[in-house]
């Protein structure tokens, strides 16, 4: 029972593994065909699993409604919403009908910018707090942030060229030396992460604590 | 019929040597071979330990992306850190919330809770903890910034792959006045987690949980093949630039062979 | 001229819900959460329904009896909810992590480690002073950035020596160039916000 | 508590307020800030300038309808390729609803520089599998697609059938880009092996990716971010998105770099002062 229920899965993650990281070297038909196929499974075992998300969303708001939590009501506009929306969605042609499509556009499209825009926020009063000269390390990091936040403003240039050409200078140099030796490391890393897991020493995935 | 595809031969010829330099590494290392610190690894048990003193909750968030693409890695490491972080929070018995973005490491995330919990020998996880909060990046932040807010945790851990929403749950937490943990192997996102969190775990610091906290004699084994491949890459780039001033360019053609 | 058009108000309502944020009107709030929240998750699911017919269910139908595989799969996902058959939906954890480390593991190490080792390999004596210092740059960063992120390598003998030298100035090194990202990232986010400003101002106020 | 210290612990609900105030007020009243012109923005003007009307050109979306700043500069090039009559043929490497409709028919207005589409312009719609999609348009454009985003068979439209299977047809590809596989894409599927000129639309970030291209002359031109927007409105003689907001995001980057200086001097002022006696 112990292989159907932990060695087995292992082992199969690793011979899948081992298929796609194969088919990227070698050119062979069947190679390609069994990668396609089994990238094919991936996207669809995947999309099986929303399901998990949907009904832990249902359960806790379900939840919040019955014990009559604070602010119950949201939770109950909530569900009803999605429910909305999954229908409008379910109605053909799928995806892409009229109601579907005005819910999408009229709420989706503004409200990601705006969650998104709250960043200028938090990014600016992150910077007036942490980016003092404590010591060398932040220092350095608020002289090269100040260098390129007046590079960045287009009066800075206009009014003092040396800037716009020593901000163009260290993002073409430093950021890159600094991007490029962190991505090398990155990349070693998850290798041999990858390698560990299909190797079958890594404890986490299906292979728990102890 | 097996013919390697143009251009990737020397990858190739990488990723064996590479594979084989793990596996022996990993027979021949032993106990008690030099690590160096990484201060975010170490301050996990504080921070679960000053949520419990305070009486808040912990929150963890497992980054924004599932199993089977590309960010795949960062995504089963930060489960891995998990399941470190909850067997903490069930010894110290700190109320410990997951927050989830993509709906696939929900399986997991749920095993290692309950096996991190068993390992402390507690039948009863906090399942109701887990909580998956919206699919899409700015609907969970949305939706992550009101639950910090709401629930007040004192310790915060956001690890795996992340972007934009970094700095948001950063700031909030800040406001909060939680001690936060975050790590990631997206390279551009660590400006703000430098600024903003209190410790920071760069990079493929994240894949070596594992073996930095359990000691594991196997895994610290294999991330001295990572050293060597660093080591590799800076020979490597040495020589090769020296040569191309001189205008030798046989490192890169072998390399794109 | 004002917007007359309901889905332009109806945007400018919700980005003003979303910035009560910043001045902890919970309910204003949470309204713009609780409003994006489902709406997020119902085009989600429909985008996954599309998938499975698209690749699954309309294939299947043609006769590619393959992929019945996947979809007995995915419904085996289900047994998670079960304490005794919870083994069952590990096989179909096992394709999706299979899948997502062989994706990473084949195309990381050609794009993220070859390539980037091709490109640092710049002459450091190019056609211009500044052109050969950028490139110096460039390449003493990367390898002193390397060289902070050994683990293993023990803070004594003469490799710990250069060790010790190395390691506060790569530290100082990684600060500069988070320095430059966060210049960077400012003026980006700052576009952002612009544009809903602009939204509101231009699009539905009608002012210009 | 010295003020130093208040200024340090300052409600961020303040610094919030100052942000809301300085960009509206600069948005709704420009003061005309001047704007450099970077080489790269001449260049991109020369080589649209040196096209022949009835040329075609391909352009490759790759990114969200938040990215802003891209989609300004791909908005202003076009407006340029439509004065000057040029053919222009788009795909997208990402799934976004109504992406290109939103940008040609709202912002860049083909039918006021009269023409049309399908005759002038097209529209390809998504092209799955990010740079496995566009190597894909680079070398069989004819048999990926063959019907548009609408649904329409393809083989209706003028200019569908002066296309052929040739990738040098086009005179350059224009790559608004923020996300993967982009201009890096573009690169290596029409650049290298084709030859072809690359344009970008990007942010300020879009500079080091770009520059050791643009020395070589692989990219042949940019447009990185609403400074670079306005300096090439101006060349085109037609103010827009650009030019209205060179002015709010100089204002903020003033209004940051002050509150930086601020909270640097606050800062020095109470270790200064704690150095002398207990500061509570």
């Amino acid at each position: 029972m112990s292989f159907l229920r932990r060695e087995g899965p292992l082992i199969f993650t690793s011979v899948v593994a081992f298929f796609l990281i194969i088919e990227y070297y070698i050119a062979n038909s069947q190679l390609t065909l069994i990668a396609t196929f089994l990238n094919r499974s991936a996207m669809i075992v995947g999309a099986f699993l929303l399901g998990f998300g949907i009904i832990n969303m249902t359960l806790i708001h379900t939840k919040n409604i019955i014990q009559r939590k604070p602010k119950w009501p949201f939770s109950l506009y909530l569900l009803i919403l999605l429910f909305v929306t999954l229908v409008a969605g379910l109605i053909p042609p799928l995806g892409s009908n009229y109601y579907y499509l005005w819910l999408f556009n009229n709420i989706y499209t503004p409200l990601d910018p705006a969650i998104f825009s709250l960043i200028a926020f938090f990014i600016i009063s992150t910077a007036f707090r942490a980016l003092k000269i404590r010591n060398l390390e932040v220092s350095l990091m608020l002289l090269f942030t100040v260098v390129v936040i007046l590079r960045n403003a287009p009066i800075g240039p206009a009014t003092f060229p040396p800037i716009g050409w020593l901000g163009d200078w260290v993002i073409i140099s430093i950021n890159t030396g600094v991007q490029r030796a962190l991505n090398l490391v990155v990349a070693l890393g998850a290798i041999a992460y990858g390698v560990r897991i299909l190797l079958g020493v890594e404890r986490g995935y299906l292979k728990g604590a102890g | 019929m097996f013919s390697l595809k143009a251009g990737v031969t020397s990858t190739f010829i990488i990723l064996i040597v590479f594979v084989i330099g793990m596996y022996i590494y990993m027979k021949i290392s032993k106990k008690g071979m030099y690590f160096r610190r990484i201060p975010g690894l170490d301050a996990l048990e504080e921070c679960v330990g000053r949520a419990v003193e305070m009486g808040r909750p912990v929150q963890y968030s497992p980054g924004q992306k599932g199993v089977t693409d590309t960010n795949a890695p960062p995504t089963l490491a930060a489960i891995t850190m998990l399941s470190y972080v909850a067997q903490i929070c069930a010894r110290k018995g700190a109320n410990i919330g997951v927050s989830i973005m993509d709906a696939q490491v929900m399986p997991l995330v749920d095993q290692s809770l309950k096996e991190a919990y068993l390992a402390e020998g507690i039948d009863q996880y906090p399942k109701d903890g887990i909580q998956w909060l919206a699919p899409t990046q700015f609907s969970f932040a949305a939706a992550m910034l009101a639950r910090l807010r709401r629930e007040k945790p004192a310790a915060i851990f956001y690890i795996g792959h992340c972007e934009a929403e970094t700095l948001m749950i950063a700031e909030t937490g800040i406001e909060i006045g939680a001690m936060q943990v975050m790590g990631t192997e997206a390279v551009a996102q660590l400006p703000f987690m430098t600024a903003a969190a209190d410790y920071t775990i760069y990079g493929d610091e994240i894949y070596a949980a594992d073996a930095y906290l359990s000691r594991n004699v196997k895994t610290m084994g294999s991330l001295r093949t990572i050293d060597l491949g660093k080591l590799f890459a800076m020979l490597v780039i040495i020589i090769g630039s020296i040569l191309s001033t001189f205008g030798i360019s046989i490192l890169t053609q072998i390399l794109k062979w | 001229m004002i917007s007359t058009d309901i889905g332009v108000w109806i945007g400018v309502i919700l980005t003003i819900c979303a910035w009560s944020f910043l001045i902890k009107d919970q309910d204003l709030y949470r309204l713009a959460e609780y409003t994006f929240v489902p709406v997020a998750s119902g085009y989600t699911v429909v985008q996954a329904i599309k998938i499975i017919m698209s690749t699954g269910t309309t294939p299947l139908l043609g006769g590619d009896i393959s992929l019945l595989i996947p979809l007995i799969l995915g419904v085996m996902l289900y047994f998670n909810y079960s304490s005794k058959y919870r083994w069952v939906s590990n096989w179909s954890m096992a394709i999706l992590v299979g899948v997502g480390i062989g994706v990473s593991i084949r195309g990381t190490v050609k794009a993220n480690f070859v390539d980037q080792i091709v490109n640092t390999m710049i002459p450091l004596a190019a056609s211009t002073p500044l052109q050969s210092f950028t490139n110096i740059v460039i390449v003493v960063f990367v390898v002193t950035i390397l060289s902070y992120f050994l683990y293993t390598i023990e803070p004594k003998g003469p490799q710990g020596k250069i060790m010790g030298w190395a390691a506060p100035i790569a530290r100082y090194m990684m600060m500069m160039g988070f320095g430059v990202s966060y210049g960077n990232m400012i003026a980006n986010r700052l576009s952002i916000l612009l544009g809903r400003v602009q939204y509101i101002l231009f699009t539905a106020l009608g002012l210009s | 508590m010295s003020l130093a210290d208040r200024i340090m612990k300052i409600d961020r609900r303040i610094i919030y307020a100052l942000i809301f105030i300085v960009i509206f007020l600069f948005s709704l009243k420009p003061m005309g800030i001047p704007v450099v012109t970077q080489p790269w923005v001449i260049d991109t003007y020369k080589l649209v300038e040196s096209l022949q009307p009835g040329d075609k050109v391909l352009i490759c979306w790759s990114l969200y309808p938040v990215s802003n700043e891209q989609i300004a500069g791909a908005v202003v090039i076009l407006q340029h390729l439509c004065m000057r009559g040029i053919k222009t043929v788009h795909f997208q490497t990402q799934t976004a609803v109504d992406l290109v409709d939103d940008v040609m028919l709202n912002k860049v207005h083909p039918e006021s520089y009269g023409q049309v589409y399908g005759k002038d312009w097209l529209w390809l719609g998504y092209i799955s599998g990010l740079e496995a999609g566009q190597a894909a348009i680079a070398q069989n454009l004819k048999g990926t697609v063959t019907v548009d985003k609408y649904g329409n068979q393809l083989s209706q439209y003028s200019l569908w059938n002066e296309l052929t299977n040739d990738a040098r047809q086009f005179k350059f590809v224009l790559s608004p880009s923020a996300e993967t596989p982009g201009t890096a894409g573009v690169l290596r599927q029409f650049q290298i092996p084709y030859g072809l000129k690359i344009v970008e639309s990007g942010s300020a970030f879009s500079l080091g990716s770009v520059m050791p291209f643009y020395a070589s002359k692989q990219y042949w031109g940019m447009v990185a971010g609403f400074p670079d927007c306005a300096a090439y409105e101006k060349l085109i003689g037609k103010p827009g998105i650009g030019s209205r907001s060179t002015d709010p995001l100089s204002a903020m980057g003033l209004l940051v770099f002050g509150l930086l200086l601020v909270s640097n001097i606050a800062y020095i002022i109470s270790k200064l002062g704690g150095k002398g006696g207990s500061v509570k």
